[in-house]
């Protein structure tokens, strides 16, 4: 089912304007390269879902005015901070905001994956995440007695999109222990990976590695990037800490964020 | 007053650390450099318990993705847990998500993570925050990510049973801060003056035992190796000696 | 968290009468040699959950009287036909079978390994097995209108029981994409396994094996048992068809399955 | 009457294939050779439509357990799948547990296995069963594993569309079969003869297709070939030539 792209252009191209989107945190696979692709296209009204907290990608997108809604459990930059251009949208009211908690983010996609509308949860009642956040409801489990329990709806985000180690030429994708890139990968309609390296071997066909691979069955869009994760690292922690932190001085301000965004862009 | 042989960072870890006595696992979340000092303080004197800290590849073994650390808590596989705030009560409710009106925040901050799950079940959850002042420990939160105590009805094996500050240790039961020690010089009354909510208190209290030579020996050695790896910044700073 | 136990007498022996105990299909790592150690000891009371379907290893406690419960989305021997002594135990009603559907064992699974008291399934409505199963339940979806959905309760078992290729030293068990051996340990009380290797090399500190393995934090017992597989095929399948046909011929009687037994237990 | 170059079962696959035409995936459970059959002559002759086969590692892609099939199904990813039943009735009802009384059956059968959950989530399932007789067909069966019908309210993108046997193919459309075609020398009254309930039929209908030459090249050959590694038994009988 996976389309090889040939070039990162054409692999965004067919994301749209106002698309549901799930991303990693920046410790899993963030899809940078694609990230920027989109911002050079000039997409408009995503609605991001953070599996379960964003980071660098999501304050980049909305920075740039991609984003209408972002839907997370948290967005920082690590130790580098608050997430200076969310922290500004959302003073200004220039997003929605819709605040979750980690596994309720988890859930709502084990429900999509499941194609079941909603889980229950445990916890989170007397928070104010439940007065917030209206979709998600209150019942008594029907198993207990005078036991209310907080129901998850199902998240099914339009598209998935992540950056892995490597795809097979079949179109299947090594995500290792990152087993919520294969949860956001089942739960999505739609799937776009781009990927350090693409090998001709198929990684099914490897018993340790299958372990680790999400089928092609739900990949469709495969672009090679490598550094697709620039200016983060991808296994590199050093670069990656250093590329944070210098975004997080610059996008303090407007015009930093600009500066910074046309570098990236050029 | 003597120079203190000890940081501030590292009395509180051994404070944090000797809470998790006797325990079997203990996790870490994300970005908390403090409770991580004191999980891997702990390991460090106790090789049975063992410590998951989040976002550090050598203390933690989790293979089925980022829901695992939740269903595991949910198991009843985890025993001790930490959690801070921008804001805590006297309820002992944390505020992550921002001051004002929600609506109309005139702060923002990153948001309630997993705190409003993980507090309810987790038996053991350690509330935390150096900065101790009336601004951090208000009468009310503006947001409450996760509530401090809940209906009996609930169910609820987890919550909040201490708080460890810059200042102080207090224990929580029965839905009240209790002041179980302070820290050097800090009297009941300063403590007092620092909390914008009330608590039980004797009218004196104990000074909070000092790390031991063997609990600044795990600490400044194995700890510190550690937790460099994991929070550079924090561990330029935190650690004496 | 993982005890090594030098034979397989004292592994079994903490497996107590009445246990709820998990097992996986004749297809994954089914713990035989643990199996035969219980019929040995003369266990009584066996609550059989199979996940989702039982085959030989059930079919032999059955007819030796170890089990009170079946638990099961089905059980035969594979292409060599019905479970003699499952069938025979059940026309006699000397066992209570609680007749299941797969994804429903799953669920059950899932809902006890996310800590909460019922997760949702579609389908199943209009089935007799909302009848015979009257602790599934049906509900309003919540976030319907007049959209009845079924409610499958949290199956813990106390021990799930399995076999698997390698441990190693730490305790932690690598089952590769048999992820259901790993939602049975997440979702148990106990985990138990026989294992066909015992390795020194942490299998978490290699990426690729880390994405199949069971962590030590799950696993209470583990027995090296090379074989434990035995008389089934453990990836070999001829071996495995021979015993299944072999057994599917002499256990259509009680004498017949007594001879087998004698000579299996010898 | 001359023999037939082709085997029922050959013929009841090639019926089977054509049904799985302009699909993007068929799926096909654990120990059922003839859709295997069918859904790998399917492939072979239309190289855009995956096959997964449960049981036989060179035909399934599942790296997430036990619950993938089922997952993947209400995901809307499989398009059509295959049942079977000791008994099946008029209503497309399918029974796989017992005859009898379910508390004091007179036969027990294996189990319902997935069907109480496939039949309603995946759009196309094909029923199968090459013995034709009223035990199998009747009326009403003594239980039903999956219901063949749903009220109108019901969340069920699924369901049975097709009844292949020994002796016919019928369609399956508001709640009744209609009887599309006999093999060979059956007739409207022979398969009425052998049904234990009613169905929708002409007077006349026409005689199944044969498998065409390219049908049974790619039965014989590929398809052969990987049924043979799944089921050596069935495959010694099943195919001709």
């Amino acid at each position: 089912m996976s389309t090889f792209f040939a070039d990162i252009e054409a692999f965004v191209a067919t994301i749209p304007d106002g698309a549901k989107l799930a991303i990693p945190p920046d410790y899993s696979g963030v899809a940078l390269a694609a990230t920027r692709a989109l911002v050079r296209r000039n997409i408009r009204g995503l609605h991001l879902i953070a599996v379960p907290q964003a980071g660098l990608q999501a304050d980049v997108l909305i920075g740039a005015g991609c984003v209408a809604t972002l839907e997370a459990a948290g967005i920082n930059l690590g130790e580098y901070g608050l997430a200076p251009r969310f922290t500004a949208a959302v003073l200004a009211g220039s997003i929605v905001m819709r605040d979750a908690t980690c596994p309720a983010i988890h859930a709502g996609l084990q429900a999509a994956e499941k194609g079941i509308p909603f889980l229950p949860l445990r916890g989170i009642l007397g928070s104010d995440l439940l007065r917030v956040r209206p979709d998600w409801r209150v019942i008594d489990n029907p198993f207990g007695i005078n036991d209310p329990i907080v129901l998850i709806p199902a998240i099914r985000p339009d598209i998935a999109l992540f950056h892995a180690r490597v795809a097979d030429r079949h179109g299947n994708v090594w995500v290792g222990v990152r087993r919520e890139l294969m949860l956001m990968a089942h739960a999505s309609a739609k799937t776009y990976v781009t990927v350090e390296t693409v090998q001709t071997d198929n990684l099914l066909a490897d018993p340790a590695l299958a372990a680790g691979t999400i089928p092609a069955l739900y990949i469709d869009a495969i672009q090679h990037a490598p550094g697709g994760m620039r200016p983060l690292g991808f296994e590199d922690e050093t670069a990656h800490y250093a590329s944070l932190a210098n975004y997080a001085s610059l996008a303090q301000t407007d015009a930093g964020f600009m500066d910074w965004l046309r570098t990236w862009l050029a | 007053m003597s120079m203190p042989a000890y940081t501030n960072e590292e009395l509180m870890a051994s404070v944090m650390a000797r809470l998790l006595r006797g325990l079997r696992h203990v996790a870490v979340g994300a970005l908390s450099p403090l409770p991580a000092t004191a999980a891997l303080l702990a390991g460090a004197l106790d090789p049975s318990l063992r410590v998951t800290i989040l976002g550090a590849r050598a203390h933690q073994c989790f293979t089925d993705g980022g829901r695992e650390l939740f269903d595991c808590a949910a198991q009843g596989r985890i025993d001790a847990f930490f959690l801070s705030g921008v804001q805590i009560d006297g309820n002992a409710n944390i505020n992550l998500v921002g001051l004002g009106d929600y609506a109309h925040p005139v702060r923002r901050f990153p948001g309630s993570f997993g705190s409003a799950y993980l507090y309810h079940l987790i038996p053991k959850v350690i509330l935390f925050r150096q900065e101790h002042t009336p601004r951090i420990f208000v009468p009310k939160v503006d947001f409450i990510s996760a509530a401090g105590t809940s209906p009996a009805h609930e169910y609820r094996p987890g919550g909040p049973r201490h708080l460890v500050t810059g200042r102080a240790e207090f224990a929580f039961a029965e839905g009240r801060f209790q002041l179980v020690s302070v820290h050097g010089d800090e009297t009941v009354a300063s403590v007092r003056a620092a909390t914008g909510f009330d608590f039980l208190s004797p009218e004196t209290v104990p000074m909070t035992s000092a790390p031991s030579a063997a609990e600044l020996v795990a600490l400044r050695g194995y700890a510190r190796t550690q937790v460099q790896e994991i929070y550079p910044a924090f561990a330029a700073h935190a650690f004496g000696g």
